[in-house]
C-alpha cells in the first residue's frame, strides 16, 4: 500500500525477530522489522540518528530512534521500552506480527563532517539505543574514522542493551569499550558507578573528537558538565532530544524545545545549538 | 514482560444441556476469529478429565496463556478449570468463564437466539481474558479454634468432632441447656430408641470436653473478619443466677411464686414451670436461670418481701445484680447448626388448632408420650370438658409442608415417619385406641422406614388417604371432614384427639444470622449451601459451615451425618493452620490517589486506610489496601473519582471491553 | 412493524445473589428472553453507574443492574451505596432525556430464580418500548 | 481581477445561488455563534463582531479522521475531501489567519488534509466596519479590510456590497455571478479604502508588537510568566478558539474490528500536551505553558514562518474567564526590562 | 463593603511569614472583567477589591496549582494560602476539606457576606463593555454601575446572577476572618432553569440537551475551574481505559459531561463557576443544580455545609429512596 504521499499513512512491516534487551517492569525489548510492500523496502532510505513513528494499528504510534545503522541492510531494528499504552501494545508482539512504520523522520547524526574523526558515545540505559546506529556506522565504516570509543552504563547489568554487541565490538579493532553499572554485583567485571564518572575516568581526550550522549536527563546533564571539564568544545559534543510526539513531522505543535521542533530540527542536537535553548533539557 | 495475549476458548456441549440448544460448532467457530485467540475447541464435557486434558495439552503445546471456558456458571467450576490451568503451569486465574448454560442454554429456546447470546456471552469473555492479570492468593494463619452456633444434636456432635481433633470449640446456644429438639423428643424412628437416652451423654460430653467451651443462654453478637481470622462476640444473658455456686439442687424453683405457673417451652406449653427454672430434668448445664421477662423481681422490682429463691438457695447462688456479658474471641471457622422450627398450625385454620385444646402438634404430642412430660408419659388430654384417655385418635400429615398456601412447598421428611412412630406409641400405651392417619402420599424412604411403616400399618393403625377439609366440634368429639381419595368417598370421623403432623420450618430469627454470617436462604427459606449438591456444607461466605435442620428438613441420622461433614470441613483451615487469601482484592494506584478517603469511609470491613507517602518530595496521603481484610467487592472502586482503587480481576479496563463486546462495539 | 425490535441489554449481576438467582432460574430450567446478556460482578456496589454511561454508548439499548436485598448484601453494604449512586445516576439519565425505561435496577436473591425472570422480562419489555437507543451510541467510525 | 458591486436587493438571490455551493456562513446554533452549513432558502445576515468559533474549523476540523482500517484487511482507507466549499463572511483576521497557518501546513511535509480543504474552499471575507472591544488586527499586521487570505473581499457600502476577486479561484467564482453584480467604479474602491480607515481609527485596543518576538527569549525567566499565568486554568478556550492555533492530537478508535486513526484539536494549555509516559514533564506547571503559548506565537513562529502567528482578533482576551488578556501580556513583554 | 477594611485584613495576613499569598480579586483589564489575584506582600493589597463582579470561586486555586516535584534536599513550600470566599465559596472549601483535598492547617479562609453577584453578561447588553475597566458597588439591594464615568443604578432583578438568585448560603460557613457584617438570606428563588427542563418530555429533554452537548468544544474549562475538580489525573484524560474519547462529537461529549455532573452529584456547591466559563454557553448548571436538588430533597444532604460532614457518595441510609428498584 503507497501513502500516496500523505504522510500519516504508515506502512505495514512484519516483526521478524524480537528478543528482550532488559527485563522488569519498564523492560526493554528489540523488534527487527522488514516492511511488507517490495516497493517500500526498494525506497526505504535512512541515516543514523534518524526515527520513525511506529505504531499499532487501533492502539496509536510512537516516535522510536531507529537502532539499526543503514549499513545494516534488509531490515530495521526498533529498541522499545515499555512505558504507555503505545509501547505496551508493541511489547505484545512477536515475530510474524504486523507493525506500523513510517519516517524516516528528523535529522541525523552529520557521519559525513565527521569523517577522519574519533567518535565517542557516551549512553545510559535505554539511550544506547539512539547510539546504536552511529555505533555500527562507523563500526561499518571503520576505515574513515579515527576510533570509536563506547562508554555505556545502566543500573544493574540486567538493564544493559546490547550486551553481546559490546563484546563483540570491542574485539573489533579501533574499539573501545567500557561499561558501568550503577550498584556492584557479584561477578560484574567491569567499571561500577555512574556513567558521567565512568567518563572521567576513561577520561577521552577531545582532541580530533565528537562525543555523542543519549540517556536519562539527569545523567546528560552531568556527562555535559563533565565533558566540558574535559575541555570538548560545544561543536564537538552532540546529544539526541527526545519529547512526547504526535505527528512527526512538524505539524502537532507539542515536541517544541523553544524554537527548536525536535521532530523536524533534531533529534541530532549539537551542545552549541541546544546551550541557549532553556526548554532543551527541562 | 508483556506477553502477547494467546486465548483458548473451549465451549463445552455439556452433554446436550448446552449442544441441545446453542449451536457449539457455531459457536467455536466464531470464537476463533476473535482477537487474540489461537484455539477454539469444543467438546462434550469440558470439565471432565479429557476436557480439561485438552486445555492443559493446548496451554503446553500451542503456548496458551489466557483461557476462556464456555460452560456452566463460573460458581460451578470455576475452580476446576481453574486448577486444569495451574496444573498446566499457568496462573489460574488467567481463566475466564462464559455461562452458556444456566443463563443461555437452559433458560433459552431459541436456538438461533441462544446461539447468537453464547457468542456475545464468549466475546465478552475473550475480551476480558485478553486483559486479566495473574495474581497469587496469599496464605494467612488461621486460628485454630471453631465457633459452633446452636446446640443441638448437630452442634453438638459437630463441636465434639473438633475438639476431638485437637482444636478449641466456643459452643454456643441460645436457651439455658444444650440438647435442642432432639432433647424433647421421645423416642426416634425407626428405631424406637429413647432419644434423651443417646442425647444425653453426648451433652454431658459437649459440656465437660476440655476443648470446648461452652456459652449457654448466649447469643452471637457480632462477627466479623474473614475464614481463618473470625472476630467474634457473644453475648452471655444474664441469668441472675452464678452458676458456678449453683448446684442445680432446685430448691429455688419450688419456693418460686410463679412456680407451676408459667408454660414451659420445653414442653411446648404442656407443662408449666416458675421463673426461676431448668428447662428439663437432664439439662446441661444443670444451672437455674431466671426468666427476666416473668420473674416478679425482676419485672416490678418487687416479689413479696424479697425474693424466695434468693431465700432458698442454700449456696447464694442467686444474684440479681447480674449483667449480660459480651466475650469476645477469634475463630477460624464457623458452623451453623440453629435447627428449626415447627410450622404454626394456626396458619391453617381449618385444622382448629387454636380453637380445640385436643388439636395438638407432632412436637406436643412427643412431649405427651415423654416419660420425662408434663403428663409422665401417660396420654391425657383435656377435649374442651374434661381429661381424658383418647380413644379415638387421628393424625393429619403435611400440615404445613408440600402446602403452597402457608409458603412452604417442601416436604419435611420428618412427618411421615413421626407420625407413624406416634402412632406406634399410641397403639402401645393404649392398645384399644382406634388410630387413623391422613395422609396424601407416605414416604418411607430411609433405611429401615419402609419396614416400620409396614409394621405400624400391621399394628392396626389405618392410613386414609385424604386431606382433611375441616374440623370442627361435635359434642365432646372432634369431627374431620375428609374425603377418602382412594374410595372418592366424602367421610366424617369424630375423634377425641388430632395430631397434627406439623412440618418443619427455618428458625423465625434466622434473619439474625443471615445478617451476622451473610448467609443466602435457598427458595425455601433454609440457609442456602454453596452447592445443592457439591458443597452441601458449605456456604458462600468462605469459613462458614451448615449442619442440621437450618439448612433443610431431616432426620437425626441425617443430621449428625451432615454435622460431621461440616466439622470435617471447618477442619481443614484448622488442621491446615493456614488459609488462602482471596488473590482478587482491591489494589490502590497510588500515583494517582487523590487521598479523599472515600474508599475507606466505603469499605465495610475497614481494609482500607490512609497512609503518607512522599510523592517528589511532597506528603501526600492516600489509600492503602490490607488484602488480609479485603473481600474484593469493589464498592470502593465505584466510589472513587480518580478510579485509583481498583479489584483485581474486576478492574475498569476490564470491564468496560466486557460491555463494549456485550454492546456489540466490541 | 414487520419485524418485533429486540432491544440489547446489558445487565451487571452481583455474584452472591442476583448471578446465583439467575443461575437458579437456569437450572430451574426458567425460560426468558435472550436479549439479556450478564457480566458478573462481585458486588452490586462494585458497579460504577458510569458503566451504564459507558453500555449505552456502546450499543445496549438497556441497561440492567442487580444485586441483593437489602441487609442481605454477601459485603454487607456495597448494595447500599450501589443504590444510592444509581438512583442519581437515573435521575441524571432522565433528566438528560434519556427513556427511563433503559435502566431498571433490581434486587434478587440467590433463591428468586422465579423474580430473576420477570425482572428481565420487564427490563427487555422496557427497552423494547424505548426502542432502539442510537442517538447515543459513540459514533459508528466513520469520517 | 475585477472589483464588483452586488446591490442588497440582490443578496438573497447571491446567498440562494451560492447556497448551493456548500456555503457556510455566520450563524447563532444553539446560542454560540460559528459557521454553519447555509440551507438553500436560508437567510443570510452578516452582522457586527465575529463568530466565537473561528472558521478554522471547517478546514481543520475539531476531529478528523486521516484513515480506517479493518482487522484482516490490507491497507489503509482515505477519507475523500473532495466536495468543494464556499465560507461567506469570513473576517479578514481570521483569513489571514489561514495565510499564516498555510505556512506550517505547507512545511517540509504538505499536510493533505488541511491543504486539500484550503484548496476546496473559496473565502469570502467581509471587511469590518465596526471592531470589537478586543480587536487589535492593526497592531500585528492586519487590519480591518486585509486580504490576506481571501479569495474575495466583501465591503459593505451601505445601499451595495462591493465584492473584489482577489485570487483567480475568487475571481471565478465572482463571473459566476456575473448577471447579479455592475462593475465597481474607483469611487466604491475610494469608499472602501475610507471605510476601512474609520474602522482601523475605532479600533480600542493596541499594542506596539515591534520588537516583542526579539525581546522574548531575553524574558525566559522574567517573573511576568508567573504573574500572568497565575490565574489560570489550563483549559483549552484561548487555543481552541484561536484561529491560528493548529495543534493536535492523534488518536486511534477502534470499534469491533474497524478502526480509524483521528487528530483532534490539542491545546498547549493542557497539562497532557506535553507530559512524558513516564510522568516526566518539560512544562509542568501553567506558567511554562503560558510563556510557551506567547513564545509559540510571536517567537518561534516569527523564527520559522517570518510572521507572528496571532492575527488580533481578540477571542482569546475576550473568552478567557478569568481575564487573562494577550494584549495585556503583550504590553507586560513590551514593558519588561 | 469596607474595602479598607478588606486590604487591612489581607495586608495583616500576608505579613505573616507563614503565608505564602493570599488569593483575592483585582480590577480586570478591560470591561467587567475582574481577574483573580495572588497577593504576596502587604503592598499588593492596593489593588484587592470585592466588588458585584466578583463572581469567581477563588477555592479552585486551592488544588489548581501545580505541585512541582522537589528537589533532592529541599522541603516543599508549606506555607499557608490564604483566600477570600464568599458564601458559595466557603462551601467549597468545606467540601475540599470533607475530601482532604486541602489540609485545614494550611489554609486561611477569609469569609466575606455576600449581597449577591453580577452577571455582567446580563449588563453587557445595555451597558456594553468598555475598554476601560468598570467599576461596580452595592447600593442597597441594587447595584451601582460606573460606566464611562456615569453612575448608573442597576436594579438587582437586573443584573443579579442565576445562581445568587438562587443562593441559600450568602454568608461564609467556614472561616478565619470575617470582613463586613452578616447579610440577611433572600428568599431563595425557584429554579426554573431546572424546572423548565423537568418539565419538558423525556424526547424534548433530549433534544435540549442534544443540542447543548453537541456545542461543547471540549475546552475543559468546566471542569477546570470547578472547585472540586482536582484530581492530578483525571479519568476523562485517560486513555486506558477510555472513559471517553478525545474526539469531539455528540456521543463523547455527553458522556463527558454526564460523568462530570456524576461525579460533582452530592457534592457540586452549586457556585456556577462551571457554567459562567463555558464559551459554548452550555447551561451546566442546570446539570449540577437537578442532581444537587435531589440530593437535598430525597436524602435531606446539602454538601460543604460541614467540614467534619460525610461524604455523600461514601455513606448511606438504611432508609435511602428506593422506589425506583424492583
Amino acid at each position: 500500500m503507497k501513502n500516496q504521499g500523505n504522510p500519516y499513512i504508515p506502512h505495514t512491516a512484519t516483526i521478524v525477530d524480537t528478543w528482550y534487551e532488559t527485563g522488569g517492569e519498564r523492560c526493554i525489548k528489540t523488534f527487527k522489522v522488514v516492511f511488507d510492500d517490495p516497493a517500500v523496502r526498494e525506497s526505504w532510505s535512512h541515516r543514523p540518528g534518524q526515527c520513525a513513528m511506529i505504531g499499532v494499528l487501533g492502539v496509536g504510534e510512537s516516535m522510536i530512534s531507529i537502532s539499526s545503522s543503514p549499513t545494516e541492510e534488509g531490515y530495521l531494528r526498533f529498541s522499545v521500552m515499555k512505558a504507555g499504552k503505545v509501547t505496551t501494545a508493541l511489547h505484545q508482539l512477536e515475530a510474524g506480527d504486523k507493525m506500523t512504520v513510517r519516517g524516516p523522520y528528523g535529522n541525523s547524526f552529520p557521519v559525513e563532517e565527521w569523517k577522519g574523526k574519533k567518535i565517542l558515545t557516551i549512553g545510559g540505559g535505554i539511550g544506547q539505543a539512539p547510539l546504536r546506529p552511529i555505533v555500527e556506522y562507523v563500526k561499518a565504516n571503520m576505515k574513515d574514522y579515527a576510533g570509536l570509543t563506547m562508554i555505556y552504563g545502566a543500573r544493574t547489568s540486567g538493564d544493559l542493551c546490547f550486551k553481546n554487541e559490546f563484546a563483540e565490538a570491542a574485539k573489533c579493532e579501533g574499539v573501545c569499550c567500557h561499561l558501568s553499572i550503577d550498584v556492584a554485583e557479584e561477578g560484574w567485571p567491569h567499571y561500577v558507578g555512574f556513567v558521567p564518572s565512568l567518563l572521567m575516568e576513561v577520561s577521552p581526550s577531545p582532541e580530533n573528537t565528537i562525543a555523542i550522549t543519549c540517556g536519562p536527563p539527569i545523567m546528560i546533564r552531568f556527562v555535559l558538565e563533565n565533558l566540558k571539564k574535559l575541555n570538548f568544545a560545544d561543536e564537538q559534543i552532540y546529544t539526541t532530544l527526545e519529547n512526547r510526539m504526535k505527528c512527526g513531522i512538524g505539524k502537532c505543535g507539542r515536541c517544541n524545545a523553544g524554537h527548536l521542533y525536535v521532530c523536524k530540527d533534531g533529534p541530532v542536537f549539537s551542545y552549541a545549538q541546544l546551550k541557549n535553548v532553556p526548554e532543551a533539557f527541562a | 514482560m508483556t506477553e502477547k495475549p494467546k486465548v483458548g476458548v473451549y465451549v463445552c456441549h455439556c452433554g446436550i444441556n448446552i449442544a441441545a440448544t446453542v449451536d457449539v460448532e457455531a459457536v467455536t467457530e466464531y470464537a476463533k476469529g476473535l482477537p487474540n485467540v489461537v484455539i477454539a475447541r469444543n467438546y462434550a464435557y469440558m470439565c471432565s478429565d479429557p476436557g480439561q486434558l485438552l486445555i492443559k495439552e493446548d496451554i503446553k503445546e500451542k503456548g496458551l496463556n489466557r483461557v476462556v471456558v464456555a460452560s456452566c456458571s463460573p460458581r460451578m467450576h470455576e475452580p476446576t478449570f481453574r486448577k486444569a490451568l495451574q496444573e498446566a503451569g499457568l496462573n489460574p486465574y488467567f481463566l475466564e468463564m462464559a455461562n452458556i448454560r444456566e443463563q443461555c442454554s437452559w433458560v433459552h429456546e431459541d436456538r438461533e437466539a441462544a446461539t447468537e447470546k453464547a457468542k456475545q456471552l464468549v466475546a465478552a469473555a475473550v475480551s476480558k481474558a485478553r486483559l486479566l492479570e495473574p495474581l497469587t492468593s496469599r496464605e494467612v494463619d488461621a486460628e485454630p479454634s471453631a465457633l459452633v452456633i446452636g446446640a443441638g444434636i448437630a452442634g453438638i456432635q459437630a463441636a465434639l468432632d473438633i475438639a476431638d481433633a485437637g482444636f478449641k470449640v466456643y459452643l454456643v446456644e441460645k436457651s439455658p441447656s444444650v440438647g435442642g429438639r432432639m432433647a424433647q423428643l421421645d423416642k426416634t424412628f425407626p428405631t424406637l430408641d429413647c432419644s434423651a437416652c443417646i442425647l444425653t451423654p453426648k451433652m454431658v460430653d459437649a459440656a465437660n470436653h476440655p476443648n470446648i467451651e461452652l456459652f449457654t443462654y448466649s447469643e452471637v453478637e457480632e462477627v466479623s473478619g474473614y475464614i481463618g481470622n473470625f472476630e467474634v462476640k457473644v453475648r452471655k444473658k444474664a441469668r441472675y443466677v452464678d452458676v458456678s455456686k449453683c448446684t442445680g439442687c432446685g430448691a429455688c424453683a419450688k419456693e418460686c411464686r410463679l412456680a407451676g405457673r408459667i408454660p414451659n417451652e420445653f414442653d411446648e406449653g404442656l407443662g408449666k414451670r416458675g421463673a426461676i427454672y431448668l428447662p428439663f430434668p437432664q439439662a446441661v448445664p444443670a444451672k437455674y436461670t431466671i426468666d427476666p421477662e416473668k420473674c416478679l423481681f425482676l419485672t416490678r422490682g418487687k416479689c413479696g418481701k424479697g425474693p424466695k429463691c434468693v431465700e432458698a438457695c442454700p449456696a447464694g447462688a442467686i444474684d440479681f445484680e447480674q449483667e449480660d456479658e459480651i466475650v469476645s474471641f477469634r475463630v477460624g471457622a464457623i458452623l451453623v447448626a440453629t435447627g428449626f422450627d415447627v410450622f404454626d398450625p394456626t396458619k391453617k385454620p381449618e385444622y382448629g388448632y387454636a380453637d380445640y385444646p385436643n388439636v395438638i402438634t407432632g412436637l406436643e404430642m412427643e412431649r405427651l408420650v415423654s416419660a420425662s412430660g408434663p403428663t409422665g408419659g401417660n396420654i391425657v388430654i383435656h377435649n374442651g370438658e374434661e381429661e381424658i384417655v383418647p380413644k379415638d385418635i387421628a393424625f393429619i400429615q403435611c400440615v404445613g409442608s408440600r402446602d403452597k398456601s402457608v409458603g412452604n412447598e417442601y416436604c419435611s421428611r420428618v412427618c411421615c415417619m413421626y407420625t407413624a412412630k406416634q402412632a406406634h406409641l399410641v397403639k402401645d400405651k393404649i392398645p384399644d385406641a382406634r388410630v387413623r392417619v391422613y395422609y396424601m402420599d407416605v414416604r418411607a424412604f430411609g433405611k429401615g422406614f419402609e419396614e416400620f411403616y409396614d409394621r405400624v400399618r400391621r399394628e392396626g393403625i389405618r392410613y386414609v388417604r385424604g386431606n382433611p377439609s375441616e374440623i370442627f366440634r361435635r359434642g365432646n368429639k372432634l369431627v374431620i371432614k375428609v374425603e377418602d381419595t382412594l374410595t372418592a368417598t366424602p367421610l366424617e370421623d369424630e375423634v377425641d384427639l388430632v395430631v397434627l403432623a406439623v412440618g418443619l420450618e427455618p428458625r423465625r430469627d434466622a434473619r439474625k444470622i443471615i445478617e451476622l454470617l451473610r448467609l443466602s436462604q435457598s427458595p425455601d427459606r433454609f440457609f442456602l449451601e454453596a452447592h445443592p449438591k457439591l458443597r452441601p456444607v458449605d456456604t458462600a461466605t468462605d469459613g462458614v459451615y451448615l449442619a442440621g435442620c437450618c439448612q433443610g428438613p431431616k432426620d437425626i441420622p441425617d443430621t449428625v451425618a451432615q454435622a460431621k461433614g461440616a466439622a470435617a470441613s471447618a477442619l481443614i483451615p484448622l488442621a491446615r493452620g493456614k488459609v488462602a487469601i482471596d488473590a482478587q482484592v482491591a489494589e490502590v494506584n497510588e500515583a494517582t490517589c487523590r487521598g479523599c478517603g472515600f474508599c475507606v469511609s466505603i469499605c465495610p470491613y475497614s481494609a482500607i486506610e490512609l497512609v503518607t507517602v512522599n510523592r517528589m518530595g511532597h506528603m501526600v496521603e492516600v489509600a492503602r489496601v490490607n488484602e488480609a481484610l479485603c473481600k474484593g467487592c469493589g464498592s470502593c472502586s465505584a466510589g472513587c473519582l480518580s478510579d485509583s482503587i481498583q479489584p483485581r480481576s474486576f478492574r475498569d479496563r476490564q470491564i468496560l471491553p466486557q460491555i463494549a463486546a456485550l454492546g456489540g462495539t466490541r | 412493524m414487520s419485524e418485533q425490535f429486540e432491544p440489547n441489554i446489558v445487565a451487571f449481576l452481583c455474584n452472591w445473589c442476583s448471578y446465583a438467582g439467575a443461575d437458579l432460574a437456569g437450572t430451574s430450567r426458567i425460560q426468558y428472553p435472550a436479549n439479556i446478556k450478564v457480566i458478573r460482578v462481585m458486588c452490586s456496589g462494585r458497579v460504577n453507574p458510569l458503566f451504564v454511561v459507558n453500555a449505552l454508548q456502546q450499543g445496549a439499548d438497556g441497561v440492567l443492574i442487580s444485586g441483593c436485598h437489602p441487609g442481605d448484601c454477601h459485603y454487607m453494604e456495597g448494595n447500599f451505596y450501589a443504590r444510592r449512586r444509581l438512583k442519581l445516576l437515573k435521575e441524571l439519565l432522565e433528566y438528560i432525556g434519556v427513556d427511563p425505561r433503559r435502566f431498571n435496577m433490581s434486587w434478587v436473591s440467590a433463591s428468586e430464580g422465579h423474580k430473576w425472570k420477570e425482572v428481565v422480562e420487564k427490563a427487555v419489555e422496557d427497552a423494547r418500548a424505548a426502542g432502539p437507543f442510537n442517538q447515543f451510541r459513540r459514533r459508528q467510525i466513520g469520517w | 481581477m475585477s472589483a464588483m458591486l452586488l446591490p442588497k436587493d440582490k443578496w438573497p438571490e447571491f446567498t440562494g445561488r451560492l447556497a448551493g455551493k456548500n456555503l457556510f456562513a455566520p450563524a447563532l446554533q444553539g446560542g454560540i455563534k460559528k459557521f454553519a452549513p447555509v440551507a438553500a432558502g436560508d437567510t443570510v445576515t452578516l452582522d457586527e463582531g465575529n463568530t466565537t468559533v473561528p472558521p478554522k474549523a471547517l478546514l481543520f476540523p475539531q476531529t478528523e479522521t486521516l484513515f480506517r482500517f479493518a482487522e484482516g484487511e490490507e491497507g489503509m482507507e482515505l477519507p475523500a475531501i473532495d466536495e468543494a466549499a464556499v465560507l461567506l463572511g469570513v473576517r479578514p483576521c481570521d483569513a489571514r489567519a489561514m495565510a499564516i497557518v498555510d505556512k506550517l501546513f505547507r512545511w517540509d511535509y504538505e499536510d493533505p488534509y488541511y491543504l486539500k480543504r484550503r484548496e476546496l474552499a473559496t473565502i469570502i471575507g467581509l471587511a469590518c466596519s465596526e471592531p470589537c472591544l478586543n480587536c487589535f488586527c492593526t497592531s500585528v499586521g492586519g487590519g480591518p479590510a486585509s486580504t490576506e487570505g481571501l479569495d474575495i473581499l466583501m465591503v459593505d457600502l451601505g445601499e451595495s456590497y462591493l465584492l473584489e476577486g482577489l485570487t483567480d479561484k475568487g475571481q471565478a467564482l465572482l463571473d459566476e455571478f456575473k448577471d447579479l453584480l455592475q462593475e465597481a467604479g474607483a469611487d466604491a474602491l475610494q469608499r472602501k479604502e475610507q471605510l476601512a480607515q474609520e474602522a482601523a481609527a475605532k479600533i480600542k485596543r493596541s499594542v506596539d508588537t515591534a520588537g516583542i518576538p526579539e525581546a522574548l527569549p531575553g524574558l525566559w525567566e522574567d517573573p511576568l510568566w508567573q504573574r500572568v499565568s497565575a490565574a489560570c486554568l489550563g483549559c483549552g478556550i484561548c487555543t481552541y478558539l484561536c484561529p491560528t492555533c493548529h495543534c493536535f492530537d492523534i488518536q486511534d478508535e477502534v470499534e469491533g474490528a474497524a478502526g480509524r486513526r483521528c487528530r483532534m484539536w490539542d491545546s498547549c494549555m493542557y497539562a497532557e500536551y506535553t507530559k512524558h509516559t513516564s510522568g516526566h514533564n518539560p512544562r509542568p506547571t501553567r506558567r511554562e505553558r503560558t510563556r510557551n503559548r506567547i513564545n509559540h506565537k510571536y517567537s518561534y513562529y516569527v523564527d520559522k514562518f517570518g510572521v507572528i502567528a496571532c492575527v488580533g482578533c481578540g477571542r482569546c482576551s475576550n473568552l478567557c474567564p478569568v481575564n487573562i488578556d494577550l494584549i495585556d501580556i503583550l504590553r507586560q513583554v513590551k514593558a519588561a526590562p | 463593603m469596607d474595602l479598607n477594611k478588606l486590604r487591612e485584613t489581607a495586608a495583616g495576613i500576608v505579613s505573616r511569614e507563614d503565608v505564602k499569598y493570599l488569593i483575592g480579586w483585582r480590577r480586570g483589564t478591560f470591561g467587567y472583567r475582574v481577574s483573580p489575584y495572588f497577593i504576596e506582600d502587604a503592598a499588593g493589597v492596593e489593588e484587592l477589591i470585592f466588588s458585584p463582579l466578583c463572581i469567581s470561586n477563588l477555592a479552585t486555586y486551592l488544588t489548581l496549582v501545580e505541585r512541582l516535584p522537589v528537589p533532592r534536599g529541599q522541603q516543599p513550600d508549606e506555607r499557608k494560602v490564604a483566600l477570600l470566599v464568599k458564601g458559595c465559596d466557603s462551601r467549597a472549601v468545606n467540601q475540599l476539606l470533607v475530601e482532604k483535598g486541602i489540609n485545614r492547617d494550611r489554609v486561611i479562609v477569609v469569609g466575606l457576606p455576600c449581597p449577591g453577584m453580577v452577571d455582567w453578561k446580563l449588563l453587557a447588553e445595555k451597558y456594553p463593555e468598555t475598554e476601560a475597566p468598570v467599576e461596580m458597588r452595592w447600593q442597597g439591594d441594587d447595584f451601582l454601575l460606573v460606566h464611562n464615568g456615569q453612575e448608573i443604578v442597576v436594579p438587582r432583578a437586573e443584573a443579579l446572577a442565576e445562581k445568587c438568585r438562587l443562593c441559600r448560603h450568602p454568608n461564609p460557613v467556614i472561616s478565619d476572618a470575617t470582613v463586613g457584617e452578616p447579610v440577611q438570606p433572600w428568599e431563595p428563588a425557584e429554579d426554573s432553569g431546572v424546572g423548565e427542563i423537568e418539565a419538558k418530555s423525556a424526547p424534548e429533554r433530549w433534544a435540549y440537551w442534544e443540542e447543548q452537548f453537541s456545542k461543547c468544544l471540549r475546552c475543559y474549562s468546566c471542569r477546570n475551574v470547578c472547585p472540586l475538580c482536582y484530581c492530578e489525573d483525571c479519568i476523562l484524560d485517560r486513555l486506558n481505559p477510555t472513559w471517553v474519547n478525545r474526539a469531539f462529537n455528540f456521543s463523547e461529549n455527553t458522556a463527558f459531561h454526564l460523568a462530570r455532573a456524576f461525579h460533582l452529584a452530592g457534592r457540586c456547591i452549586e457556585c456556577g463557576e462551571c457554567e459562567r466559563v463555558c464559551p459554548a454557553g452550555i447551561p451546566l448548571g442546570r446539570l449540577n443544580r437537578k442532581l444537587a436538588k435531589t440530593v437535598r430533597e430525597e436524602y435531606g444532604f446539602e454538601p460543604g455545609l460541614d467540614a467534619e460532614g460525610e461524604p455523600f457518595q461514601a455513606s448511606y441510609r438504611p432508609e435511602d429512596p428506593e422506589e425506583f428498584i424492583l
